[in-house]
């Protein structure tokens, strides 16, 4: 059930440029069901800003009741959330929306698991969650340059790891595609969040795999109740069928939306 | 003994508390949340002839204390509206004001008629005033002529009492409010978002697809309040304000304005349980004012004050 | 190499800041503050015919990112401000832009045609937007036809070039641009505030004395840059724009949005030294976003993107 | 001279219910000519609330730049300011205005010193001043009812001192004027500050005295420049001559304005 709760702060920093690593505790954290989920954050009191902002949910600790996120310090909200300090309370709504099935691959099989930028934080749950089934997890995460790198060493504690950067200054130079297709053995199933143009690039190139892309969107309600957030059916691109990103995503399976 | 109930052409409200158009969809969601039964009504999403997508994303941006939103009147259609939505909603004892859209005269006519039939809709909110849709719309909300003589043909086939939206991008808003008064509309609802744009400082662009928006939230409840001061006073019949609400003193400045009942829009979004929040606060907040009755406050700000003291003994 | 310099008619400005009228009185109280020559002009407060004291106070109400005035116009009058302020003033090296108001179109002649004559006023402006005076104003700046002879009248008398100050109240603010540079103006100065009220919760009565007044702030800047956006495509003459700015990317989402200069109203009461600080900010702003003068940001929200990348070439 | 700057908050307690005693240090301080002089405070870092809330010096310590203000959490801004915390800073525009000018009382001489509610504040510099002057101080000090009630036993310190309150659960039941006019003994200048009724009272009943009286009015600027504040002389009631209450006041001498 989607709550709203003022949530504790039980540890918040920055672990790399502008990249910061918040763990909240409450009980809505019983609440929340799959990796991919996010949660809707309000970072101040008053209306400066107004909206809440959207953030994925990164782990899950449901014995302390504590979820950790990791977010860039980007515009005026998420400065002012990169303020909060231990023992602070933040606003949270949520958990929002349906996120990545791990039952779609079988114990044995191989998951790859793609992110861009800050839309890796996801993945590291669905990885825990995975490797505990048994699947074999690969990772390759993509950033542009080596101090927005993060959470390299946590992905290799739970299996393979590929880092990419825009720059070359850690791991191969260029995208996550780039390392993607040179990746030997079989893939049974990718799981990916990161921006859309390489949301779009995997589902070119890997349409025939089972294929779960994660997509952003701006938000207003956050629940599916303003259609700020909609995006048109593959298979209707000019029509009047939509699903929205908030409620019946953002977690989508390649083909069913149009990127 | 309540001190909130209100009676209004065609609604019976426990509270005078309502959902805005378009910012609850059509009550599903927030079902989950709470009991609608809370609410004193609910206004459904802006309902159209035929089903509409909208307009591209990104569809809203924030602004300072406000937001732009430009959605484009996605809706499912009458269609589905009177198959789906309207029978779901008949679980709550809720009566429902629909929000009526269209681009021609005609489309309006044929959804009012047909959406006024539905059993849960208690009146129909003829929404003249939307700033996101191209074609037609414009005219309806700024053309005081343009506007009569909508109005008095969907009462013409509206089985329930017609409340029309008014646009607050106006030069005149005492003029269309009396127009449309004059074209037999049963009650106003204002003020709808006024036009507002923001730009990417990065890209140079509108951060919206569709360029402007309609801007909603606090920033704006100034000028809702101005506009429903003056139209309250040059009109007889009763006002639904909206524009920025968030909690029960807003809820009192719109009576105090002149409204008889209020909606609750884009707050909804920052607190999802905004609504019934507002209601629990309402008759505490009364009691700090030493004011019994909700309706009490209608109007407050320009009857003289001998008068409401009279109407309080 | 200056990056910050714009001309305008009349108007040779090192860089395209300056305070709004009203917001900065004539200068003196901020001149003990910082050195006015930072400045790239300075809008002084309306100068009517006649001193005038204006409304009862409270005159200032606050309100979500934003805040209503309702000073009334107070001024010495022509007299006093051609024999002591503009005086005063000219021992900076500043153009002056002078805000011309008035109740008859004669007022606003005889003002237009004393104060253009003094040496350090290069440009009118033509306010035919405040909304906090009772008489006449109103139609000035809502009737297309009656702004367009104002400005013709005024032009006649002008020694120096007129811009013209739009009221954000109407219906269709690019009507009433294009009706004043028909009239004959070199320019347009927009958005002034909007109509708005706030009551008291506890007396229910208006907080203004003059209970409506006009609102400013962050809160109107979307619909500033809306207004901008549009007008700036169906004009050929410059615009200077204001609303809510309060830091250097605000200017530029002017500059994109169609402006060729601002002025910066309600930011000077939260922070006195917001001019020079935006004006030193602005180099690096540009810096990061890779523009090498400002006036190439002018516009760009709705240049096409080949157009704007050849114009950087 | 004028200054903006974040001074830090030295020490920040509630002494009567809903009455903040605020010290701050900074350089500003050595600005501060008299007492009666306010600051203008901005509350919050962003644009909610937008305007800066002006507020009376209480006291002045030049040797360690603090200063002290009184204020009441009334409405939004002030119910902000009370959240500060030591260590934290506080944006002061300051000072501001005309105070209270303590060289006309001699040495010897009787000043009466009347303050109502937050009113009271700024009368204690004032106090301490004359004092030191040599000058005979009497305190007449209203408030609403016992818990709001501040600042007793530091006036007392610096001479005689009446306490009001409305419902008589503190001192004399009734109004500082009631205390006033049982005063024995000769009374050379009386300084106020409270609010207009009170003022009022004292300028019809004391204006044959040397009276100063310290006005509130809503701002925009507190520096001059927006004539939010003015008020009309009291020899033009109707005209256009005016004055400023933020530049050219806030104290005034009686029947200089129109209360
Ligand atoms: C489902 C989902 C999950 C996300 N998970 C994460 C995450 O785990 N870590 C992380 O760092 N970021 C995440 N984002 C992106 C994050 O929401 C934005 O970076 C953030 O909202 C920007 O807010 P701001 O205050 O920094 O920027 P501002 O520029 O102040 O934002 C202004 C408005 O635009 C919206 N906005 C701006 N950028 C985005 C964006 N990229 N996506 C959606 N809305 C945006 C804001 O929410 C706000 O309403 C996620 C977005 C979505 C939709
Ligand atoms: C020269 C001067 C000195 C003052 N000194 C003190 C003092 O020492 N201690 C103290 O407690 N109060 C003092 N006040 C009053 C104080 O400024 C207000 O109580 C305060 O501004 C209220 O702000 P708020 O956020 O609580 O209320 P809100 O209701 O949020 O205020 C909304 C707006 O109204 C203005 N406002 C509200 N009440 C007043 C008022 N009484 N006077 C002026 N503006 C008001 C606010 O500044 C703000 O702009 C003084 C006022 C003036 C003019
Ligand atoms: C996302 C969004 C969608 C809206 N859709 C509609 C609509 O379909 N029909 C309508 O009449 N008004 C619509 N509105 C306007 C609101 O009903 C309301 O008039 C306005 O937002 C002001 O109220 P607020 O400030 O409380 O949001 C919409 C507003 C928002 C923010
Ligand atoms: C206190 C105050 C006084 C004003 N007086 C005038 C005036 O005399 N003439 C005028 O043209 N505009 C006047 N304005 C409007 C401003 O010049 C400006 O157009 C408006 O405030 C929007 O800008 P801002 O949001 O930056 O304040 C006044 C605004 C304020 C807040
Ligand atoms: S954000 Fe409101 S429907 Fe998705
Ligand atoms: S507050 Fe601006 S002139 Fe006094």
């Amino acid at each position: 059930m989607i709550k709203n709760e003022k949530l504790s702060v039980v540890s918040h920093k920055e672990i790399a440029s502008r990249i910061f690593e918040l763990t909240l505790s409450g009980e809505l954290v019983s609440e929340m069901k799959q990796p991919g989920q996010f949660v809707h954050i309000k970072v101040s009191n008053g209306m400066d800003p107004l909206l809440r902002r959207p953030i994925s949910i990164c782990s899950i600790n449901r014995e302390m009741k504590q979820f950790t996120m990791i977010y860039r310090s980007e515009g005026r909200g998420t400065a002012l959330l990169a303020k909060k300090e231990s023992g602070q309370e933040v606003d949270v709504l949520g958990p929002l929306g349906n996120g990545f099935s791990e039952h779609e691959v079988k114990p044995g099989e191989t998951a790859v698991l793609v992110g861009g930028g800050i839309g890796v934080p996801p993945l590291y749950e669905l990885s825990r969650r995975l490797k505990k089934n048994g699947v074999h997890v690969v990772h390759i995460l993509g950033f542009q340059t080596k101090d927005a790198v993060f959470y390299e060493e946590e992905f290799k504690r739970l299996g393979e790891t590929y880092v990419a950067t825009a720059d070359g200054t850690n791991g191969t130079k260029g995208f996550v595609t780039d390392v993607l297709e040179k990746l030997e053995g079989s893939i049974d199933v990718i799981y990916s969040c990161g921006p859309t143009p390489m949301l779009k690039a995997l589902e070119q190139k890997y349409s025939h795999k089972k294929l779960f892309l994660s997509l952003e969107e701006r938000m207003g309600c956050g629940i599916g109740a303003c259609f700020a957030c909609v995006c048109h059916t593959a298979d209707d691109p000019q029509g009047v069928s939509y699903k929205k990103v908030c409620s019946d995503g953002p977690v989508f399976r390649a083909g069913e939306v149009l990127l | 003994m309540s001190r909130l109930n209100i009676e209004l052409p065609g609604l019976s409200l426990k509270n005078p508390i309502m959902p805005a158009s378009g910012c609850f969809g059509f009550g599903r969601e927030f079902s989950q949340l709470y009991d609608l039964n809370l609410l004193g009504s609910i206004m459904i999403k802006a309902t159209t002839k035929e089903p509409r997508f909208g307009n591209p994303t990104p569809r809203v941006a924030e602004t300072s204390a406000g937001m732009l939103n430009a959605i484009g009147l996605q809706n499912p259609g009458l269609h589905k509206v009177m198959s789906e939505e309207l029978p779901w909603l008949e679980q709550f004892n809720l009566p429902v004001i629909a929000n009526v859209a269209g681009s021609k005269e005609e489309d309006y006519i044929e959804v009012a008629r047909e959406i006024s039939q539905a059993p849960n809709v208690h009146a129909l909110e003829l929404n003249i005033s939307c700033p996101n849709v191209k074609e037609g719309g414009i005219a309806f909300g700024t053309i005081p002529e343009v506007a009569k003589n909508l109005t008095k043909r969907v009462k013409e086939v509206s089985q329930v009492p017609v409340y029309v939206k008014l646009s607050p991008n106006v030069s005149n808003i005492v003029e269309m409010a009396k127009a449309v008064e004059d074209g037999g509309a049963d009650g106003l609802t204002m003020i709808n978002t006024l036009l507002g744009m923001r730009i990417d400082l990065k890209t140079g662009k509108p951060v919206l697809a569709n360029k402007s928006g309609g801007l909603s939230g606090p920033a704006i409840k100034p000028v809702a309040i101005r506009m429903i001061h003056e139209v309250s006073r040059a009109v007889s019949i009763p006002i639904i304000g909206m524009g920025g609400i968030q909690d029960a003193s807003d809820v009192i400045e719109y009576f105090y304005a002149g409204a008889s009942a209020v909606a609750v829009g884009t707050a909804n979004f920052t607190d999802p349980f905004v609504c019934p929040k507002i209601i629990e606060e309402l008759p505490l907040l009364l009691d700090q004012l030493g004011i019994g009755h909700i309706s009490e406050c209608r109007g407050r700000s320009w009857k003289a004050n001998e008068l409401f003291a009279h109407n309080r003994a």
